[in-house]
């Protein structure tokens, strides 16, 4: 009866949760993800994007990596393209509104090459909130009487016992790993994020392994300075990367804004041709690089100059 | 109106989006809490902002209570820095859509693929979903927005996007009319306004079908019936709505000088 | 079916929620409260306790309060000894473990002249989360096995509908009014809380209105630069009040810490006997002084010097 | 060990409390996550940390992780801003209490004002419930605590407090023994270790009664059965453990010079 729950639990006891340095290098933390996992992904659309560990993992080759985000933009696309996953659970995938419906996620879905699971927004934030919470499920009040519930075997609706009235609930979603991206974080993991969230907190404790990457490590003194900015605890964090840029072409709250640019080419490259134009993409800004380094030169330093100048002024007045 | 007037009302200066964003930012009120998505409705809920509600508060799925966005720096979605400018508070995604559940807001805003006669909106699959000509990106916010507060919907005129039966039920409207929305567990929220390019729509109290309430400028209420892919109801007495002020389309363009989301 | 969340709706619905000005009295604060309210009180034991608020709703002669907080301290006495409040719904109830079992909590609940409804901590949290989310009940796994759950007909037990493990299911409670106490708002009630913020943010969501006391008015435009820091949105506040030291005798993090040696004074004075102690408390310190400036004069400027060199000195490494 | 020993040992330097917070301090492990309560086991915990834990974390109701309390700054509860002295976070109390159930802790460490033989805790009624002699504080997080997690009692070692049958269950241990705590919808957790005064006592793997596993220096089983309000289980071979060390005693005395706790 109980052993999803002890299940969680023993996953989660014999994590090494003391007080001790993670740091690690991209590569070395691409090998604590397996073929087959479930990875849930920080950030939404543009914004807070672990790029550099995605990034890192289909350079690595990784297979079948079932991938759940609020909201997927174009690194659903590269984990399509590239092979590394072939089922995303979000609420909206598309590069973004302004560049059109992606091709490369139609082009995917609609061959059946690989599979777009649809649940509401705040679903997805509930099924994260579930796994976070060790329960099995939440209660929430949309999706009835909509398609998008109906195309859902793993929601159940039910006569609230209190009220009597209609309710769906959800069942805790707890990913083998997440990755996330946070402004800065000390070499136990301690994290401190600033601006939008999104589902980051909820995901993190709902996880059974946390991948940190950080724009840059700061000491444990700073922040116990300021305990009430931490927002993800370092007994959740199993490794920590820095990666300065490393949501790049996406955006870092405060730090760096998107790379309109180089979106704007990437886009232009797979309305042509979405096979050919996500295999041109990948090749020669996934797999060509040596480093992440070697990706952001192949960007250009005038785009990062400019996001980093439209990322800081967020609340200049 | 006369068919000279009409022809003089249509040689506008201003482009059909344009004429979306300054009629739909008109519906919201001062004091208001909207919650906005991307696209027209974040433009016209700004413009409604910096012209007639200065204490309009605008929500963005993100994360973002009372932002004010700044002219020429639109975010490309509701998940980026821009949506958070001069904001009173950001907080999670999921605890902002709880606030749609909760009860805090007062209208959902967005934009839509496609709606049908009971304002249910499709944003998921064209045809047959299990193998569909187009896959859409999907519901994002727009079905809990629209489970749970009252909407108004902004969206292009156009007879392939109003159908008499959507391919899917992304977000629900009033589903079947009726009182079906309610016996499917929604007993809040629902549709209240449709404005296009064309007309300004509400739903009829009973069947909950969509009806004209009032007509742009040089538009006909058949040029909007020719435009729909189901029967329309009208009410008694249809309004003329007046033509998009320059004032509204000096603020508007100010807004968004690329075009971004009025080209 | 679903008139309770139609009414909890239409509540919210008829509040203005508009950015405006809500500053006011303590006085006039006390006015929003009604006779039989259940009230919700942030904070915990004795941090960040309303107290000037609870002391201006016992000046203002309030009766059968129903009063909620995660744990009670000393202003759970003063609302039993003045006869504001015949319930409390807490899970722990005493000054302070090191004064000993509180002898007015003893007074009041033996002789059933006042009920203390205890839930487990976390139930009492997931109480005020339900509230806040909007859904009727939440699910957790403590309390079963337990004489507190056997006493609480409001909590239900199921099988869970996914795992078939035993769950408890706790209703959500939203107060008709919670009285919170900040370290900093606007004067629209955008709510900044340095430090623990204990159940606060869910009990603010969960209420039907809002009191905020705060230590001080800052400008909308300085919440504004940190809008990440807001975790009371304006919206769901319908009163702001300014008053410095408006948690003494307990502590306001980062401002001041507790009032030693008058919760000392206190502890002897109604361990004697809590009937007469309490009641001449009351006389003393709530319904003689004409201000809570005056109030605090009582107390002494040493020790306000004192509480808030301490308190200042939180972070000092 | 010959009487004459026994009263050597018993001509001891430190108070009972004194010796309570050594040995319970001493069953914490470095590198492990323990949610401590107020009193006793903040202080153990501090001190274990102090002397053998640099790496243990521990939890706090009020919201703190890994939190290094000052000494002479003994908070009054767990929910004042001392119990946050240069922790790496503070978050909600429900929150922290939510990482029990999320599985974080590895151990919950309490006080206790009556246990029965089967660790079950009450601090909520003396006497009967509904008409009590002593109504106690309550729960707080005791419940949770006790519920979701493993845990160490740390108690004085009175027979009034060592009862049979416990009044009430506030927090639960085994319940009645056997299987009946995982068989209530608690799986997880249950009574590791109860630290007294005079001994260290575990549970018995199948009945779950409790038993002693081990004396501190000058005690014997009888005394401890003589204190104790039910027949106590006894381990095949007892340790005893080892008297409190000067530098035990002079970290817990800097800890706490003002004798809050050790009293």
């Amino acid at each position: 009866m109980s052993e999803a729950y002890l299940e969680l639990r023993r996953r989660t006891a014999e994590r090494d949760r003391s007080l001790r340095e993670k740091v690690m290098s991209l590569e070395e933390a691409a090998a604590l993800v397996k073929d087959g996992d479930k990875v849930g992904i920080g950030g939404s659309t543009l914004s807070r994007t672990p790029m550099a560990m995605i990034w890192a993992l289909i350079r690595a080759g990784k297979k079948r990596l079932s991938c759940s985000r609020s909201i997927m933009s174009s690194e659903g696309e590269l984990l399509f393209g590239s092979g590394a996953s072939e089922h995303v659970l979000t609420s909206w995938f598309s590069q973004g509104i302004v560049w059109g419906v992606s091709k490369v996620m139609r082009l995917y879905t609609e061959s059946k090459r690989a599979r777009f699971e649809e649940w509401s927004h705040m679903a997805v934030g509930m099924r994260f909130k579930a796994g976070a919470m060790g329960v099995p499920f939440l209660p929430m009040r949309s999706m009835m009487g909509s398609g998008v519930l109906a195309r859902l075997p793993d929601a159940r609706q039910i006569d609230c016992p209190f009220t009597g009235e209609k309710l769906v609930l959800v069942p805790a979603l707890n990913p083998d790993v997440a990755l996330i991206h946070v402004q800065r974080c000390d070499a136990f993991g301690n994290a401190q994020m600033d601006g939008l969230q999104f589902m980051d907190i909820d995901l993190a404790m709902a996880a059974n392994r946390v991948i940190l990457t950080t724009e840059r490590i700061v000491s444990n003194d700073q922040i116990r300075r300021a305990p009430d900015q931490t927002k993800i605890p370092f007994m959740a964090v199993d490794a920590v990367v820095e990666v300065p840029f490393g949501c790049a072409p996406h955006e870092c709250y405060g730090v760096y804004e998107p790379f309109f640019k180089h979106l704007d080419m990437y886009a232009e490259l797979i309305r042509k041709d979405p096979a050919k134009g996500i295999a041109h993409y990948l090749d020669r800004y996934v797999y060509g690089p040596k480093s992440w380094t070697e990706y952001l030169s192949l960007i250009g330093v005038e785009e990062m100059l400019d996001a980093a100048r439209r990322g800081r002024r967020i609340h200049d007045d | 109106m006369t068919t000279e007037t009409m022809t003089r009302a249509r040689q506008r200066d201003y482009t059909a989006s344009e004429l979306l964003a300054v009629m739909a930012g008109r519906l919201l009120e001062d004091g208001q809490v909207v919650f906005a998505g991307v696209g027209i409705p974040l433009l016209a809920a700004t413009l409604a902002q910096r012209l007639h509600g200065p204490g309009l508060t605008i929500l963005f799925e993100g994360g973002t209570i009372g932002a004010f966005v700044e002219p020429g720096q639109l975010p490309p979605s509701t998940n980026e820095q821009r949506c958070t400018r001069r904001a009173n508070m950001v907080l999670s995604s999921t605890d902002v859509l709880l606030l749609l559940q909760r009860g805090y807001v007062d209208i959902g805003f967005m934009g839509g693929a496609q709606i049908d006669q009971y304002g249910n909106l499709n944003s998921s699959f064209i045809g047959d979903p299990e193998n569909p000509t187009t896959r859409l990106p999907g519901t994002g916010g727009g079905n809990d927005i629209s489970s749970l507060t009252q909407m108004i919907v902004a969206m292009k005129h156009e007879k392939r996007r109003f159908v008499e039966k959507v391919d899917f039920i992304t977000s629900p409207g009033f589903i079947r009319g009726g009182t079906s929305r309610r016996d499917a567990g929604l007993p809040a929220g629902g549709m209240y306004r449709v404005v296009t390019d064309l007309t300004v729509m509400g739903f009829d109290e009973q069947t909950k079908r969509m009806k004209v309430l009032a007509l742009h400028p040089g538009v006909s209420l058949e040029e909007v019936r020719d435009n729909t892919g189901f029967p329309l109801l009208a009410a008694d007495r249809i309004e003329t709505t007046e033509p998009p002020s320059e004032r509204e389309l000096q603020v508007l363009r100010h807004l968004d000088p690329d075009k971004l989301y009025i080209a």
